[in-house]
C-alpha cells in the first residue's frame, strides 16, 4: 500500500481514524493546548516572558543543556545494555531456565518503585557505600551526573531489551548464514548484518530512552544533586516549590524541541533502507550460530556484571522489608508485611484493577497506531506519530497537571474519576508499544497481508489474522512496559489520583518521606511480586488466545 | 455526610486525626496525602472544580501562596479566638493548628568517631568535620529548607544569612527534595547531621537509631501547621465543622494524647511530652513581611547565591 | 459465471535509481471469462507489476482495470474475489499448513468440517497430504510453493493469478499440477493470468500467450500463433530459439507471400499481413532448429556445411554454416539408427514455409 | 587448487510431524575436484538439506564432510571457503545490490576500487548492469535471484553450492546463465554441487548427476550413464519419461544381455551387471518416448495400434497399444513431410536394445 489510495480504497479504515485522532486529540493534543494556553496566555494576550524569564536564567539553560546530556548518554547507555541482554536471549546458545531468568532480571529495574531503587543504589554506591566499601573506592561522589546516569541507565534498558530483543528475533537467521558463508567472520556478519537488520529496533528504543530520559526528573531529584540540575527536575521544582506553575509549564515545552528533533532523526535514519526479514518464502529452519567466541564472552560478562549488580540492589531492597530497622536492628520481622497487608490492600487492589483496565486498551492502541501509521496512507501519519509520543517526552508532573486543568471543568469532567488515570497511563507509556510495533514491522514483508487480502480477508481481518500475531512479541513487550507503569509510575499520576483511587506506589512513597524504610521495602517486595505474577499471566493469556509466534530466529 | 480533604500531614497522623473527627462528628472523609507543594499545585489547577473540601496541615505559607489564586475560602472558625492572632491569618484563609521548630539532627556515631559534640550553634556546622556529610532539604521544594532560610534572617539578618548559608553549601553533600529526605541517611551513617522540623526528627529518632536532637542557642524559627476551606467547597457545611473542629481543644488534646509531635497552639492544651518541651529553646519570630512575598526573592537568591 | 477482465491501457510508473521508469508501459488485454492467458517475457520486463495491478496491491499510475465490465481500480483487494499465487509464495509463517490453506476458507466463515475436508483434499492435490502441522519453514522450498497454491486453489476464485506458481517445483510434478489446474480452471469456468518462465508450460496451457519486454506487450495471440507467426524478432526467439536468416525481399507476392533471396538462393516465404514490406528491404527468416530436417546433398530450399554436432541425449544438435557464411541451428531427434552427419558434410535443409515467417529487419 | 568433497555417509534427523525422520539417509558422495555434480530429485527428497550440510548451515546428525581430505564437519561456515546461492536467495534486505554483491570481497578486506570493479562485471554478466544502488525489494524476483547468484560468483569460491539457482529465470537467460556459470567453474576448477528441478539443465551442465529420492540416493553417474542406464525405475521415469513394459526374462545371455519374453515376442535386451536377475522373473524393459521410431507394419521388435496421435508444435506425441495391451507412448519429432500414423493403424517399434535397459520389477 504505498500508495496513497488508502482511502479511496479502503473507506473499513476511516473510521479507525477518526477514532485514533479522536482519542489522541482527546488524551493528548486538547490538555496540552489547554496548558499551553494556561503557560502562555497571560491576561488574554499571547505572551512568552513565562519562557523567557526562565531563559534569561543561565541554571535553567545549563540545566537544558545537562538534560540533553544526560539523554543523550542515558540513551546510548541504556540501548547498549538492552542489546546486549537481547543478544544473550537470542543469539547466544544458552539453556532456557538461564535465558528466563535473564529476562526476569532485566524486568526488575523496570518495577523499581520511585525512590526505593534509588535508596538502594545511595546504600551501594553512595556515602559510605556497601559496595564502595568492598571495592575500597573512597571518595566517589554519586550525587550528580554519574549517579542519574547510572540510575537511569538502569531503569531504562529494560526498555531497549523488550524493543530490540522482539526484532531482533524475528530476523532470519539464514540471512546471519549467507553472510557467514561469504567468509565473514561470526563477528563481522553480527555488526554487517544482525546489526543493521536491528536498526529499527535501536532507533526506536533510541528515541523511546532519549524521550525518557528527557522527561524523567525522579531519579535526578534523588539523584542529580544541585551540581548537576536538569529541566524536568527544574521545572517540577518550579511548580511544587515556587508554586509557579506557569514558569515549570514553560521550561518543560523546552523539552519538546530535542524530543521532536531526535524523532525526525529517528525516522529519517530507518525510512531510508528496508529491514523486511519476515518474508512469505521462508529459508530452512536453521539454528543460529551466535556471535563468535569473544563477542559471547563480552555479551555474557557484560550480562552478569549487570544482573549481580541489579540482584544486589534488589536484594537490599527484599532484606529492607525483612529487617526490624534498617541498619540499627536488623533481626528478621514480618511487620512490615502485616503492615502492607493491614494498610496496602486496597491500594494493591486499586492499583491491580487501574492496571488490568489500562493494559489492554493500551495494546490495542498501541498496535492499531502502529499499524496505521506504517502501513496505511492516510494524511498526516507522521503528525499522528509524533503526536502519539507527546505525552511521553513530557515529564509527568506536566501531563498531570495538564490532565486536570484540561478535564477538571466542562465540556470535559474526569477527575476523580478512574477514567483520567487510565487515560493518563494509556497515552504516556504506550509510546514504548507504539515504538516496538513500529520496530516490529518494518521487518514484516508487506506481501503476507496482500496474501491476506487476497484470500478475502478485510482489512481489519488481515490485521488481526496476520499483522497482529507477527507482531505479538513486540506487543507484548509494549504491554508489558505499559502494565508495569500502571502499577509503579507516579509524576502524572500524583496530581489525578483521587480520594476514591489509592495507588501502591503513593504508599511506597508515603513511607519514603515518614521514613518507614522497611515499609517501603516490603511495598516494593509485593509490587514486585504482583508484577512478575501479572506479567507472566498476561504471556500466558496471549499464548492461549493462540498467539504463539516468536519470530523465524533466535531462540527466545 | 462526607467531607473530602487533602493532607500535608503524614499519612500515619491525617488518618488517625480524620478517624477521630469522624467519630466525634459522624462525618466520613475521604483524603489524600501530598507534598505541600503537589496540595498546592493541585488545588490550583484543580480551582474551576475544586475536587476536595478543606486542605490539612502544610505550613502556613503555602496558604498564603494560595491565596493569590483564590483557592482558599474566607471562614471565621467558631473558636477562633483561643488560637492568637500570631498564628492565624489576618484575612481568615487559614488558622494554625500547631507549631513545629527546626531542629539539627546528628548520627551519634559520627560524633563519637570524630570526638565531636552535638552542633550547639549554627556555627557548628561549619566545622570542617562535617565536610560533604550534610545533607538539608532543598529551598525550592521544602518548607524546610525555607524555614532554615527564615531562621537564619532571624539570626544573622538577610545578608549575614546567605553568607552563613555559602558557608555551609561547602558541608552539604546533598539538597533533598523532602524536608524529611536527609533524615534516614544521617540514621544510616550516609550523612553526618542536617537541619529538620522537629516532627521529622523525632520520628527518625523514636525508631531507635543512633541520632540525636539539638537546637542552636542563636535561636530557630517554627513554621505554623496550618488548615483552610478551599473556596468553593462542595461540602460547605462539613468543611466548616472540620475547620471548627480543628481549631477547636479538641485536636490540640488529641495531639498530645496520640504523642503526634506538633506543638499545640490552641489554648488551654497541656503539653506533657518532654521531646516538645520548648522551654529552653529559643525561638524566634520572623516578621510576616519575611514570609509570603519574600520568600521568592529568597529562594531564588539562595539558589543564584548559594547553590551555584 | 465466468468473468472477464479488461486491463485498459495501464501504467505503472516507479522510480528507479531516481528516475522515473515505466515497468509496465500502456499494457491492454481483453481476457474473456474462462480463458487462461500466459504471460511471457524476459525477468524484470513487468509481469508481476502487472499481475500485482490486476489483484489490487498496485494501483495503476495510468489505465483502468474492469472486471465483468465494472471498474475495480479503486477496489480494495479484497472485494475483487481474486486468488493471487505469488511469486514468494507470501506463506504466513505464523500459521501451520494447514491454517495457511484454510485461510480464505476461514475468511468466508466456512465451517470448520467442512474447511478441514477441503485443506485436505487440496493438500493430498499437490502431494502434501498429512502436513497439516507443520509450519512453513519446515517445508522444502518446493513443498512451500505447493501450499502457496493450495492455498489459492482451494478458494476456487472467479479470478486466478499465479506469478511462476510452479518454478520450484521438478518437472513430473510440474506436469502433475499443470494438468490439475488447468483441469480446476476449465471445470470452474475461472479466467486466469499465469505469469512463467517455462515456454513449454506457455504453449501447452495457454489459450492465449501475451509476451511483454521491457513493460510493453509485444505480442498476444494463440500459442500456435505466437510460435509459427511471431511479429517481432524478439517473439521469435524468445519462444524457442530461432535462426533469423537475413536476405532480401526480391518480390511479393499478394498480402502473405514473397520471394525472398538469400545468397545466391530463392525461395518463397510467408510474410506477416500487417507490416510493410517493399521489395528490395532486408527481412528475416525466422527458422527454427526443430523445424528443419537435414539431408545430404544440396537439394534443399537452403544448404551449407556442418560446423558442429552435438549429441544431446534424445537429439543431435548441429551448427550449419550456409553457402553465405550465416550460422543456423538445427535440431534433430536422435534415435539409433538415424542419420548422423559428421563435422565438414555437405547438407541440404529442407522445411515447411507456411510454418516460418519473415520479419522486417526492423521489427527486431 | 581444485578441492575434492566427501560426503561420508551423511544423515540428517527432522522431527517431521512428532516423529524422527531423515530427510537425508547415509548419502554417500565424492566429489573430485573441478568436478560439476547436480542433484536431481523431487521436491523435498533433501536436496537442500544435503547442500546446507555440506555448507555447514546444518551438522550432520551422523557422518562426517571433508574438504580435500580434511573433516570439517564441526568447522564453522565461514571457514569452509564455499559459496552457496539459497533458494530463498537470502539477500541482505538493509544493503543496496552493489553491496549485497560485494559483501564477500570487503569480508575479505579487498580494496574498494577492486571491489566496485568486480560488482560492476558480477553485475554486468547477470545482466543487471547499473543495478549497484537499488535496493532487494525494488528488484523483480529473477532480478533478486541473479543479484544471489552475482554475490555468490563474484567471490570465486573454491566449492560452490547452489540450489536452484536459475529456477526464477526465462529460458534465454538460464541458458546464457548455465553457460557463464559452467566457464566460471571450469576456468577456476571450482568443485561444485548443484541443485536443480530442469533435467536438461542437469544433463547437459553435469559432470555426474546424483539423483535422490526421498533422502536417499538413487543413482549416481554420468548424464548418459544415467539417461541411458538407469538403475531403478525411478530414476529411468524421473529422468525424461519412460515407459515401462513389463515382461519375464526367459534367458540370460551373460552378465549384460538376455532375452526377455513380452507378449508373443522375445527379444534381446541388455541387463544391468550388478543386479540380480533369473530366468523367469519378472522384468521391465524401459522405453524412452524418443527413443524409438514407428514404422508401418508389424516388422519391428515391437508391434501394435495406433491409440492417439497428438500434434505438440515440433513433435508427434503417440501413445501406442501393444500386441498384449500395454500402452506405450513414442514421440517423434515432427517436420513437414515426416511420416504421420493415424488412429488405429498398426505400427511397429524399433530401437536401438543397446541404449535401453530392462530392469528387474523389484527396483522400482
Ligand atoms: N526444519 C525441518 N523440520 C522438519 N522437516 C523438515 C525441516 N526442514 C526440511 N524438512 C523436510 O525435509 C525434507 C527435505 O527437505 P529439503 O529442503 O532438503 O528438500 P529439497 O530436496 O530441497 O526440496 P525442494 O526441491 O522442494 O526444495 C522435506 O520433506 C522437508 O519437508
Ligand atoms: N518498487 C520498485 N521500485 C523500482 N523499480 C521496481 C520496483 N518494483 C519493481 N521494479 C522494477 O520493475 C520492473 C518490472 O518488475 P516485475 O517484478 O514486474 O518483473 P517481472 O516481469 O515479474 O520479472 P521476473 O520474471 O524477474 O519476476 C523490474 O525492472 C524491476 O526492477
Ligand atoms: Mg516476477
Ligand atoms: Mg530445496
Amino acid at each position: 500500500m504505498t500508495s496513497s489510495s488508502s482511502m479511496r480504497r479502503d473507506p473499513a479504515l476511516i473510521p479507525v481514524v477518526v477514532t485514533l485522532w479522536l482519542a489522541l486529540g482527546l488524551f493528548i493534543v486538547y490538555p496540552f493546548i489547554k496548558l499551553l494556553m494556561t503557560t502562555f496566555i497571560v491576561d488574554g494576550r499571547l505572551s512568552l516572558d513565562n519562557l523567557m524569564l526562565v531563559f534569561s536564567n543561565s541554571y535553567d539553560r545549563l540545566a537544558l543543556i545537562n538534560s540533553i546530556w544526560l539523554a543523550v548518554t542515558v540513551a546510548a547507555m541504556g540501548t547498549f545494555l538492552g542489546f546486549v541482554f537481547a543478544l544473550a536471549v537470542t543469539r547466544i546458545h544458552l539453556p532456557a531456565p538461564l535465558r528466563w531468568f535473564i529476562a526476569a532480571v532485566t524486568i526488575l529495574p523496570l518495577i523499581s518503585p520511585p525512590f526505593t531503587s534509588s535508596i538502594a543504589l545511595t546504600l551501594s554506591l553512595g556515602p559510605n557505600g556497601i559496595i564502595l566499601k568492598f571495592f575500597g573506592i573512597p571518595d566517589f561522589n554519586i550525587y550528580g551526573f554519574w549517579g542519574t546516569w547510572i540510575s537511569e541507565s538502569l531503569t531504562y534498558f529494560p526498555v531497549a531489551f523488550l524493543t530490540i530483543t522482539s526484532v531482533l528475533a524475528c530476523i532470519d537467521p539464514n540471512l546471519e548464514d549467507a553472510g557467514l558463508s561469504l567468509g565473514g567472520s561470526p563477528f563481522r556478519v553480527f555488526r554487517t548484518v544482525t546489526l543493521p537488520l536491528t536498526m529499527p529496533a535501536i532507533a526506536n528504543s533510541i528515541l523511546l530512552l532519549f524521550a525518557c530520559s528527557l522527561a524523567d526528573f525522579a531519579t535526578p531529584l534523588v539523584l542529580a544533586g544541585h551540581q548537576f540540575p536538569v529541566l524536568p527536575t527544574q521545572a517540577y521544582l518550579q511548580i511544587t516549590g515556587m508554586y509557579d506553575l506557569k514558569g515549570g509549564a514553560a521550561l518543560s515545552f523546552a523539552l519538546l524541541v530535542p524530543a521532536l528533533l531526535v524523532f525526525v532523526l529517528q525516522r529519517f535514519w530507518v525510512s531510508r533502507k528496508s529491514y523486511v526479514t519476515v518474508g512469505g518464502k521462508s529459508g530452512a529452519q536453521t539454528t543460529v550460530k551466535g556471535i563468535g567466541m569473544a563477542g559471547t564472552a563480552v555479551v555474557m560478562a557484560i550480562c552478569a556484571a549487570v544482573i549481580a549488580f541489579i540482584l544486589f540492589l534488589y536484594a537490599l531492597i527484599v532484606m529492607g522489608a525483612f529487617t526490624k530497622a534498617w541498619g540499627l536492628d536488623n533481626s528478621f520481622t514480618w511487620e512490615s508485611f502485616a503492615y502492607v497487608f493491614d494498610h496496602g490492600r486496597k491500594a494493591m487492589i486499586d492499583t491491580l484493577i487501574i492496571a488490568c483496565i489500562s493494559t489492554p486498551i493500551g495494546g490495542l492502541l498501541a498496535v492499531t497506531i502502529a499499524y496505521v501509521t506504517q502501513r496505511k496512507s492516510f494524511p498526516a501519519n507522521g503528525l499522528m506519530e509524533f503526536v502519539s509520543l507527546l505525552n511521553f517526552a513530557l515529564p509527568g508532573t506536566v501531563v498531570g497537571i495538564a490532565y486536570i486543568i484540561a478535564f477538571n471543568s466542562s465540556p470535559i469532567v474526569l477527575t476523580g474519576t478512574m477514567s483520567i488515570i487510565v487515560a493518563a497511563y494509556v497515552f504516556r507509556y504506550d509510546s514504548a508499544g507504539i515504538r516496538s510495533v513500529i520496530a516490529s514491522l518494518h521487518q514484516i514483508d508487506p506481501s503476507l497481508e496482500e496474501a491476506s487480502l487476497s484470500l478475502g480477508a478485510s482489512s481489519i481481518g488481515t490485521f488481526k489474522n496476520v499483522t497482529l500475531p507477527l507482531v505479538i512479541p513486540a506487543l507484548l513487550a509494549g504491554m508489558k512496559y505499559l502494565f508495569i507503569h500502571s502499577m509503579t509510575a507516579i509524576s502524572a499520576t500524583i496530581f489525578l489520583v483521587s480520594v476514591s483511587w489509592s495507588l501502591l506506589t503513593a504508599r511506597i512513597l508515603e513511607c519514603m518521606t515518614e521514613l518507614q524504610f522497611g515499609n517501603a521495602c516490603a511495598f516494593s517486595v509485593v509490587l514486585i511480586l504482583l508484577v512478575f505474577i501479572f506479567n507472566g499471566m498476561l504471556t500466558l493469556l496471549v499464548r492461549a488466545a493462540g498467539y504463539n509466534y516468536r519470530g523465524q530466529g533466535g531462540n527466545l | 455526610a462526607t467531607l473530602n480533604a487533602y493532607t500535608v500531614m503524614p499519612e500515619k497522623y491525617a488518618s488517625k486525626v480524620f478517624e477521630q473527627f469522624t467519630k466525634d462528628t459522624g462525618i466520613k472523609v475521604n483524603f489524600i496525602r501530598f507534598s505541600s507543594g503537589e496540595a498546592l499545585a493541585r488545588l490550583v489547577a484543580e480551582r474551576n472544580n475544586p475536587q476536595v473540601d478543606i486542605l490539612l496541615g502544610g505550613p502556613a505559607d503555602i496558604y498564603t501562596a494560595g491565596q493569590k489564586d483564590n483557592v482558599f475560602a474566607v471562614y471565621v472558625p467558631k473558636d477562633q479566638k483561643l488560637t492568637p492572632a500570631e498564628y492565624r491569618d489576618p484575612g481568615n484563609h487559614w488558622t494554625g493548628i500547631g507549631l513545629i521548630p527546626l531542629c539539627f539532627l546528628t548520627n551519634t556515631d559520627f560524633l563519637k568517631k570524630n570526638s565531636l559534640k552535638a552542633p550547639e550553634s549554627w556555627q557548628d556546622l561549619l566545622n570542617p568535620a562535617y565536610k560533604n556529610g550534610l545533607q538539608m532539604a532543598d529551598a525550592r521544594t521544602s518548607g524546610t529548607a525555607t524555614e532554615r532560610i527564615y531562621s537564619l534572617i532571624g539570626v544573622y539578618g538577610v545578608d549575614g544569612a546567605f553568607d552563613y548559608q555559602k558557608k555551609l553549601h561547602k558541608n552539604v553533600q546533598l539538597y533533598t527534595k523532602s524536608g524529611a529526605g536527609g533524615a534516614m541517611p544521617i540514621a544510616q551513617g550516609q550523612a553526618s547531621s542536617g537541619i529538620f522540623y522537629l516532627v521529622d526528627a523525632l520520628d527518625i529518632q523514636q525508631q531507635g537509631y543512633p541520632v540525636i536532637i539539638t537546637y542552636p542557642k542563636e535561636g530557630v524559627t517554627f513554621g505554623i501547621e496550618a488548615t483552610g476551606m478551599i473556596a468553593g467547597a462542595k461540602n460547605q457545611e462539613e468543611a466548616k465543622k472540620f475547620i471548627d473542629w480543628a481549631t477547636s481543644p479538641k485536636l490540640g488534646q488529641f495531639f498530645v494524647d496520640q504523642k503526634i509531635n506538633y506543638i499545640p497552639v490552641v489554648k488551654g492544651v497541656k503539653i506533657t511530652s518532654p521531646a516538645l518541651d520548648m522551654s529552653k529553646v529559643k525561638l524566634l519570630k520572623v516578621g510576616a513581611e519575611h514570609k509570603g512575598d519574600k520568600r521568592k526573592a529568597y529562594v531564588e537568591r539562595w539558589i543564584n547565591e548559594v547553590i551555584r | 459465471m465466468a468473468v472477464d477482465l479488461h486491463l485498459k491501457d495501464i501504467t505503472k510508473t516507479f522510480i528507479k535509481d531516481g528516475v522515473k521508469f515505466d515497468a509496465v508501459k500502456r499494457v491492454d488485454l481483453e481476457v474473456k471469462g474462462g480463458e487462461l492467458v500466459t504471460f511471457l517475457g524476459p525477468s524484470g520486463c513487468g509481469k508481476t507489476t502487472t499481475l500485482r495491478m490486476v489483484a489490487g496491491f498496485e494501483t495503476p499510475s495510468s489505465g483502468r482495470i474492469l472486471i465483468d465490465g465494472e471498474d475495480v481500480t479503486d477496489v480494495m483487494v479484497n472485494k475483487r474475489e481474486i486468488g493471487f499465487v505469488f511469486q514468494n509464495y507470501a506463506l504466513f509463517p505464523h500459521m501451520t499448513i494447514g491454517d495457511n490453506v484454510g485461510y480464505g476458507l476461514r475468511m468466508r466463515s466456512e465451517n470448520s468440517a467442512d474447511i478441514a475436508r477441503k485443506v485436505g483434499e487440496a493438500l493430498e492435490m499437490v502431494g502434501l497430504k498429512g502436513a497439516e502441522r507443520r509450519y512453513p519453514n519446515q517445508l522444502s522450498g518446493g513443498e512451500q510453493q505447493r501450499v502457496a497454491l493450495a492455498r489459492v486453489l482451494v478458494m476456487r476464485p472467479k479470478v486466478l493469478l499465479m506469478d511462476e506458481p510452479l518454478s520450484n517445483l521438478d518437472a513430473k510434478l510440474r506436469l502433475h499440477m499443470r494438468t490439475e489446474i488447468r483441469n480446476i480452471q476449465k471445470q470452474l469456468d475461472i479466467t486466469c493470468l499465469y505469469v512463467t518462465h517455462d515456454q513449454k508450460e506457455a504453449l501447452t496451457m495457454a489459450d492465449r500467450i501475451m509476451v511483454m519486454n521491457r513493460g510493453k506487450v509485444e505480442q498476444i495471440g494463440s500459442p500456435f500463433d505466437i510460435y509459427t507467426h511471431p511479429r517481432t524478432l524478439f517473439v521469435a526467439d524468445f519462444i524457442g530459439q530461432a535462426n533469423a536468416i537475413a536476405g532480401t525481399l526480391s518480390a511479393r507476392e499478394g498480402a502473405e507471400r514473397g520471394v525472398m533471396k538469400i545468397g545466391e538462393r530463392s525461395l518463397t516465404v510467408k510474410l506477416i499481413s500487417d507490416a510493410a514490406y517493399a521489395a528490395g528491404d532486408e527481412i528475416s527468416l525466422i527458422l527454427r532448429p526443430e523445424a528443419v530436417t537435414l539431408r545430404e546433398g544440396m537439394e534443399g530450399l537452403l544448404a551449407g556445411t556442418v560446423a558442429s554436432a552435438v549429441f544431446s541425449g534424445d537429439r543431435m544438435e548441429y551448427m550449419i554454416t550456409l553457402e553465405n557464411g550465416a550460422q543456423v541451428s538445427v535440431m534433430e531427434n536422435y534415435f539409433p539408427g538415424a542419420a548422423r552427419y559428421d563435422n565438414g558434410t555437405a547438407v541440404s535443409l529442407s522445411f515447411n514455409s507456411e510454418l516460418t515467417v519473415a520479419l522486417p529487419c526492423a521489427a527486431g
